[in-house]
């Protein structure tokens, strides 16, 4: 026992200042970790170090190295600048980045990159069909956002086109909080759009998009038919209201961050860890979506699906870019969504 | 005996008086009492007090480094980089404090001289000596954010730490405006973190090459000596201590004490400004992420208070904050929880408020000498 | 998009700021200046989140949010009692100790969270308060209390002469037999009490759980809303609703082109302009931030 | 039942640094006007406070009516049927007369809700009663300092005590307005009132006290009876310790060319309330102009415009033929101004800086203190304030590096002349500079403003002391609601005189 224990990597995850339990991107990552390890042996085998600001991102991968940990897992894309210049100074140390892949390739770096607008795709098609099987004619769709950027993008335009593809002139309304973590600025925001008839909140903002989840679980407590969708993890128990029977998360855009740190302490215990880029998609099953949902329609899993089938076969491609999307007559104009 | 005893008791009145006199001191006592009980705190955890001693002591001497494989003193660069904005954000608060104003504002004055810099080295194409001039404006923008405050607290009475509060939030969003709507980093996937820096303005490292230990360093020590110089040395300075201390005397004898205030706040608004330079232009050799307030202001506020407003304790209190700052980072590999140190932080600064009651041990001490005098006199 | 529908969710983010400077305004009457408000805010939120998480993790219903509510504001009143020493018998710097517990309960707070739920935040609560029929929260109609209330202590009963009174002329209080000591404790703590009641419904109403950002400064735009709003609960009230309208607005109105960043700074600029238009003539309780020394003895 | 009502024995009160009552026995029989004398800083209204329950006693017993009483606080006093109208009024400026009068114990309805109306009613009753007029809804900041006096009167009748501590009460009124106050005293006495009255002025000890208790720097003194034939020089001997000439010796003067010239000039107040009305003056070279008049009538103001502290609405103000109505202080201390300001802790010294930085506080800026770079001079400032120290008698802890505020009152205020003086100044203002002082200070201070004079310095006297008006100057120019009521030599016009024009009537002669 003493030996497997030993023979296992230690691996240190650094996290931005939310944290490990932002209940959403880092807390998939830490997830896969524990998964790993089975939850044997944090605090030796394996720990999360969280900064308190942007200047600790280079003296906390130094001082991790500094400790002979085998592997570090960093969270984010803003981490990037800070992992390239670490990785160039400490070329034998191994180092593991999500959401980036735009970073000089090194032998110590695995740059782990999701297409993440495949999944939202789906959400967006069980959005609509839900509004269908509700009667509803010309629903409202919403879409919160975190920080702006390329990343946040694809996962509103997956949205979107997944929606059009069921109501081809739904109205879209979307907001960036410009932060992972305030949820007050997603609740204030939700609640004056479901005031406004908005029928379902796709929130792709971290920590953030806990307060959409919040406004929809206690509209639907009052009787109010809206929706909220969570993200990257299945938030299905956040939407829990009630008698806690009943959420009010229809369902999750599943971003499987999980997989990558999985993938990576594998490939670090058995000696194969690479550089480069790996993609993480439908067909590696790093993206997906939730049905955890009871109330979630019959109609809506079909159709997702079907859906699911036409991506990995190539028939759907989904959009990547604001720019694509709008060209291909799909997006609207006037979004919050950026490009780079 | 008696004899003994008695003289034993006029010796330890001697000391203990004098150590209520001096603020020096009563500094480090706050200082030891604030870390004592953050040792208790992580005691009661059951986690191994120790280990915070460990983590505060290899900020300042380092520790054996397992990926290299030699002795490394990074963190030492690391507790000494922090050092730069507390010392400098430190000696801001301090200034203001000697002319008799409270400035809570060393951390907008902070974010709109970071502002500067940034703008001057994102917006012009590179050329040699960049950083320096990206200092320099940034301690002209420091210097204008805080003369603001100066100027509506002499001329409209309008109470200062109100105003830095309201100025400090409108610097940040002003910040947030230029940086990302005005210059935005151009490249895919960099949003929410400001636009490459022109190579020649970043600051060179010095020293420690495992830290980000940069000359923004020696910048720091020169502004701790300016620091002194205009206070203790210049009649500059006299005009300013005389204002702090009583502003209608020094009004009434002739000194504008308008522009005391005025120019107190905006020096002390260029230190500030110069932690901003030295951090953006320091701390990453490439743009910077924006969040919120970098604290560094804020934290200023507690430097000052430790180091008595006076430009040595500034300087020994601002490495301190260094030093527990970089040991924020390294106690959490000894599973020390890390907010022992905000706790710690808030703690010093609460008992040097309550350092007043020193004040009332003083005067009790002083009404007994008499009483003791009057007795003797009675006895005769 | 129509202004009516936004007002419960304008209400919702203005109560918190209300109530605390309301508080706050006591406290100055008083001859206390608390800049501590954030930190009391903050370590309100936090005890209402565990409390209410705690209770209904045992199976609790919703009165378990306003036993929550109960705690915030008990804790938070014990907390500022700090303040009250350091100012009222150490005669302190104010702004000193003031600064100090609002570092303090940045370090406190998320160390309770750690201790309780090993993370940095609260858990998720699942019951919180609820709007009623015209989409307002119990917080609008406890923050509108507290403003009547305010105004009746001060200005109709005479506790609020005496409060007044020792903002103003200490001296004058203490030489008929007025405790000054007592008033202003009593000041302080109630501006502890009402900061905990804010944080309490702030996290009840606008969030899921507790998280260090939650507060983000609103204790601050509080104390602005003192200044701006004359040290009267009126123009508190007139002052409150305006900041909270902006705050509101920044991400209502974000659909539009113009940065929220904009609107984000709308309050602090606001004060800014109309402490300089107000200047010359001087509100602020005469004593406020005055240590009252009255005998050495 | 006793027939004192207040016996205060032994009673002892130390402040840091100071005793400033030392065992000191005070024995006053039902219904006596007794008067407490002593001179400023002899401990006079400590003791009453201890009285009144505001301080507490390091030492001493209380007996109030023959029972021994422990007096924690000023409510134990009130109960006991002690009132006190304090030298420094304890009046909320931004309350009404009736809401001050009630402080403390208000009046309310069943609910405990405050309702006034009564208390209005019975105030108007009691101010009509002993004269007092005042307006019950006026609030404090509207009236005048004299109403607030009665304001105070009020509240202790209000509570109707039967013991009146009234602390200096003729400070701030004019002989006029003493006489009316008198009257008051002699009324409350009637009504079987006991009345303790602190003052130094011995007139008034004459007019109404029944008996005098005399302290003297803390220490008690003597008891005495006042009757007809009680000289004022034994009092005064007994209150300074030793045989005081009421009037310094100075040489006639001789006027030289016109120093100061003030051309009809308004000045509002910090509020913008007009206080000084087209007021004009002249101030010759070796003399010594005096502004008698009662405090708040304009004298203040009128300084502050002199010296540059606040600006003239109107009129101009002319030094050496220079005009400096729009010159910064800074300007008109190089031009020759010199000011020794009516509140020293305010104004006059920083007491945070040493007695060294003091004494240069007007100059540290000159090439004589700081040289180029505006580096100072540390030793050239210490050898200046060592010979000033020296040549003006300066008791101080540590010599020059003493803070300025650990000085006592009377030091304090050597060290502001010694400023002002050794900046040979062509005209000094001088405010109220001997209040507060011990005699010895006081006499000294008196002798080298007239050295000044002597030396062709004009000066600028303004006190609100008659007696010290009458006894410095050559001119006097009595100040009445913010304009000169008139201008005449010392010697011209008894105190009486004087009295009716700072009581605002204009003399003949004004014109002249
Ligand atoms: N609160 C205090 N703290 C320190 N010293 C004090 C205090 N109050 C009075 N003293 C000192 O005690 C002494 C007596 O003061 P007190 O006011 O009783 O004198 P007084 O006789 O009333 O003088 P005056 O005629 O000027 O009113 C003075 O030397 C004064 O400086
Ligand atoms: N603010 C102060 N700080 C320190 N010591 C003080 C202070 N005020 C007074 N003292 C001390 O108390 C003593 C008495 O002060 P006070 O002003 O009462 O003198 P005084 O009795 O009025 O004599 P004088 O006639 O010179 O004013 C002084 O000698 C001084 O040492
Ligand atoms: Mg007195
Ligand atoms: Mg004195």
């Amino acid at each position: 026992k003493e030996e497997t224990k030993s023979s296992k990597p230690t691996v240190a995850i650094l996290t931005d200042a939310t944290g490990v339990d932002d209940k959403s991107f880092n807390a998939a990552a830490w997830r896969g970790i524990k998964q790993f390890y089975n939850n044997e042996g944090e605090g030796t085998l394996y720990r999360n170090i969280t900064a308190q600001s942007s200047d600790d991102y280079l003296p906390n991968l130094k001082n991790t190295a500094a400790q002979g940990y085998d592997l570090i897992i960093t969270t984010g894309f803003t981490w990037g600048d800070a992992v390239a210049a670490f990785c160039a100074e400490y070329p034998n140390q191994k180092v593991i980045i999500v959401d980036v892949d735009y970073l000089p390739q090194t032998a110590n770096l695995i740059q782990y990159i999701y297409e993440e607008e495949q999944g939202s795709y789906l959400v967006g098609v069980a959005a609509a069909k839900q509004a269908q099987h509700d009667g509803i004619s010309n629903p409202v769709f919403g879409f919160i956002g975190g920080v702006p950027g390329a990343t946040i993008t694809k996962f509103e335009i997956g949205y979107i086109e997944g929606i059009k593809s069921v109501f081809p002139n739904a109205k879209i309304v979307d907001y960036y909080a410009n932060s992972w973590g305030a949820p007050e600025l997603a609740k204030t925001q939700a609640k004056s759009w479901y005031d406004s008839g908005v029928y379902c909140i796709f929130s792709a903002a971290g920590g953030t998009g806990g307060g959409t989840i919040a406004q929809a679980a206690e509209y639907r407590a009052a009787g109010k038919n809206v929706w909220a969708i969570g993200v990257d993890s299945d938030q299905y128990e956040d939407g829990l209201y009630g008698d806690k029977t009943k959420s009010a998360v229809l369902t999750s855009m599943l971003k499987m961050v999980e997989n990558s740190t999985i993938d990576a302490l594998t490939k670090v215990e058995n000696g194969t860890f690479v550089g480069g880029v790996v993609t993480q998609n439908m067909k590696t099953e790093g993206v997906g979506y939730a049905t955890t949902n009871a109330e979630l329609c019959a109609e809506a899993k079909t159709a997702c699906e079907a859906a699911k089938a036409d991506i990995l076969s190539g028939k759907i491609v989904v959009n990547k870019t604001y720019a694509a999307s709008k060209a291909a007559g799909i997006a609207p104009a006037g979004l919050g969504a950026i490009d780079d | 005996m008696t004899k003994s005893s008695k003289s034993t008791n006029k010796t330890d009145q001697v000391w203990i008086d004098r150590l209520l006199a001096s603020e020096g001191a009563t500094s480090v006592l706050v200082v030891i009492l604030g870390i004592l009980s953050g040792t208790l705190i992580v005691a009661l955890l059951g986690k191994n007090p120790s280990s915070l001693f460990k983590a505060i002591w290899q900020a300042f001497v380092g520790y054996y480094n397992k990926g290299k494989g030699a002795w490394s003193v990074g963190p030492l660069g690391d507790t000494l980089t922090y050092a730069i904005p507390y010392v400098l954000c430190g000696l801001s608060m301090g200034f203001a404090n000697r002319v008799g104003l409270f400035n809570i504002g060393a951390e907008g004055q902070y974010t709109v001289g970071m502002l500067a810099a940034h703008a001057f080295a994102v917006c012009i194409p590179a050329f040699p000596g960049q950083w320096l001039f990206c200092m320099v404006v940034a301690v002209l923008a420091g210097a204008i954010w805080g003369g603001i405050v100066g100027i509506l607290k002499a001329k409209f009475k309008i109470s200062e730490v109100v105003a830095t509060i309201m100025l400090n939030y409108i610097a940040l969003y002003i910040y947030r405006l230029v940086a990302l709507y005005l210059f935005p980093a151009g490249l895919t996937n960099r949003t929410y973190r400001t636009a490459d820096l022109a190579s020649t303005s970043i600051l060179k490292g010095v020293f420690i090459s495992e830290s980000n230990l940069n000359i923004g360093f020696f910048f720091m020590i020169l502004a701790v000596f300016v620091y002194w110089f205009i206070m203790e040395k210049t009649k500059l300075g006299f005009s300013f201590r005389a204002t702090g201390f009583n502003k209608d005397a020094a009004r009434c004898s002739g000194i504008n004490d308008t522009q005391a205030i005025s120019l107190s706040m905006a020096i002390a608004g260029a230190f500030a400004g110069l932690a901003g330079a030295c951090v953006l232009l320091g701390s990453l050799k490439f743009g910077r992420i924006m969040q919120g307030q970098d604290n560094y202001g804020f934290m200023g506020i507690a430097v000052a208070l430790v180091g008595n407003s006076k430009a040595p304790g500034i300087f020994l209190a601002g490495i301190l904050f260094g030093a527990l700052r970089s040991a924020y980072s390294l106690m959490q590999f000894m599973n020390i929880p890390r907010e022992v140190v905000n706790i710690i932080e808030g703690l010093i600064v609460i008992f040097i408020a309550l350092r007043a009651g020193l004040g009332k041990v003083q005067e009790y001490r002083a009404k007994q000498k008499i009483k003791k005098a009057r007795e003797q006199e009675a006895a005769k | 998009m129509n202004i009516l529908n936004m007002i419960p969710t304008i209400m919702m983010v203005t109560a918190p700021i209300l109530i605390t400077a309301i508080g706050g305004m006591i406290c100055e009457r008083s001859g206390v200046v608390n800049v501590a408000l954030e930190g009391l805010m903050s370590i309100g939120a936090c005890a209402a989140a565990c409390t209410a998480f705690i209770l209904q993790s045992t199976g609790a219903g919703g009165g378990s949010v306003w036993v929550g509510v109960l705690i915030a504001m008990l804790i938070s009143g014990i907390i500022s009692l700090i303040h009250a020493v350091a100012a009222i018998d150490l005669k302190a710097n104010q702004t000193i100790s003031g600064t100090g517990i609002n570092l303090l309960a940045d370090g406190i707070t998320i160390f309770a969270c750690q201790v309780l739920f090993g993370m940095d935040r609260t858990d998720t609560i699942p019951i919180r308060m609820h709007t009623d029929g015209l989409g307002f929260y119990p917080s609008f109609y406890i923050a509108i209390g507290v403003v009547v209330l305010s105004w009746f202590v001060l200005y109709k009963t005479p506790f609020g002469m005496h409060l007044r009174a020792c903002g103003e002329h200490p001296a004058a209080a203490d030489s008929v037999g007025i405790n000054v000591r007592r008033v202003r404790y009593i000041g302080v703590f109630v501006s502890g009490v009402l900061g905990g009641l804010a944080g309490a419904c702030a996290v009840m109403t606008q969030t899921t759980q507790f998280t260090s950002t939650l507060i983000g400064g609103r204790g601050f735009i509080a104390l602005a809303a003192v200044a701006f709003g004359r040290w009267t609960p009126i123009g508190v009230l007139g002052a409150s609703v305006l900041f909270g309208a902006s705050q509101a607005l920044s991400v209502l109105l974000s659909g539009t082109s113009i940065p929220s960043e904009v609107f984000n700074i709308i309050p602090y600029a606001i004060t800014l302009i109309a402490l300089i238009a107000f200047s010359g003539k001087d509100f602020a309780p005469r004593s406020a931030g005055l240590p009252y020394e009255k005998s050495s003895s | 039942m006793s027939e004192y009502a207040i016996e205060m024995l032994g009673i002892t009160k130390t402040f840091p640094g100071i005793i400033a009552n030392d065992n000191v026995n005070l024995v006053v029989k039902k219904n006596e006007v007794h008067a407490i004398l002593g001179e400023n800083g002899a401990g006079k209204s400590t003791l009453m406070s201890v009285l009144f329950g505001a301080y507490s006693p390091d030492s001493g017993k209380i007996l109030i009516n023959g029972k021994e009483v422990k007096i924690t606080n000023p409510n134990v006093a009130t109960d006991l049927g002690i009132g006190m109208v304090h030298q420094h009024f304890k009046l909320v400026h931004n309350y009404t007369v009736t809401e001050n009068i009630v402080l403390g114990r208000e009046p309310r309805n069943k609910f405990g809700i405050l309702s006034l109306d009564e208390a209005e009613k019975k105030v108007q009753m009691l101010s009509e009663k002993y004269g007092l007029q005042v307006d019950p809804k006026a609030k404090i900041e509207d009236i005048t300092v004299g109403q607030q006096q009665r304001v105070e009167i009020l509240k202790t009748l209000y509570s109707d005590s039967d013991i009146i501590i009234l602390d200096e009460p003729s400070a701030v009124l004019t002989p006029q307005e003493i006489d009316e106050l008198m009257d008051i005293i002699r009324l409350l006495q009637k009504e079987g009132k006991t009345i303790v009255l602190i003052t130094h002025k011995l007139k008034e000890i004459k007019a109404v006290a029944n008996r005098c208790t005399i302290l003297r720097r803390g220490k008690y003194i003597d008891c005495v009876d006042i009757t007809p034939e009680t000289s004022e020089q034994e009092l005064a001997t007994m209150m300074v310790g030793r045989p005081v000439k009421f009037d310094i010796e100075k040489k006639p003067c001789n006027p030289g060319e016109k120093l100061l010239e003030i051309k009809s000039i308004s000045v509002n107040d910090s509020v913008g309330v007009e206080k000084v009305h087209d007021l004009s003056l002249d101030v010759c070279a070796g003399e010594i102009v005096g502004i008698a008049g009662v405090d708040g009538n304009g004298q203040t103001e009128l300084l502050y415009a002199l010296s540059g502290l606040s600006p003239v609405t109107k009129g101009q103000i002319i030094m050496n033929g220079k005009d400096i109505t729009n010159m910064k202080i800074r300007e008109r201390n190089e031009a020759g101004l010199g000011h020794i300001p009516e509140d020293r802790h305010k104004h006059g010294l920083v007491g945070g800086l040493s007695v060294a930085e003091n004494t240069v506080l007007k100059d540290f800026y000159t090439l004589k203190y700081s040289g180029k770079l505006g580096v100072l001079m540390t030793d050239r400032i210490f050898a200046n304030s060592d010979k000033l120290i020296e040549e003006f008698d300066i008791r101080s802890g540590q010599g020059s590096i003493t803070p300025a505020g650990a000085l006592s009152g009377g030091n304090q205020q050597k060290v502001i002349v010694a400023r002002e003086i050794s900046l040979s100044p062509n005209v000094l203002l001088v405010a109220q500079p001997t209040r507060g002082l011990d005699v010895g200070a006081i006499e000294y201070i008196r002798k080298r403003l007239v050295a000044e004079r002597d030396k062709g310095r004009a000066i600028l006297l303004v006190s609100f002391e008659l007696d010290e008006i009458m006894n410095l100057c050559d001119r006097i120019a009595a100040i009445s609601k913010g304009s000169i009521a008139g201008v005449f030599k010392a010697g011209e016009k008894t105190a009486s005189e004087i009295g009716l024009m700072m009581a605002g009537e204009k003399s003949k002669e004004a014109s002249k």
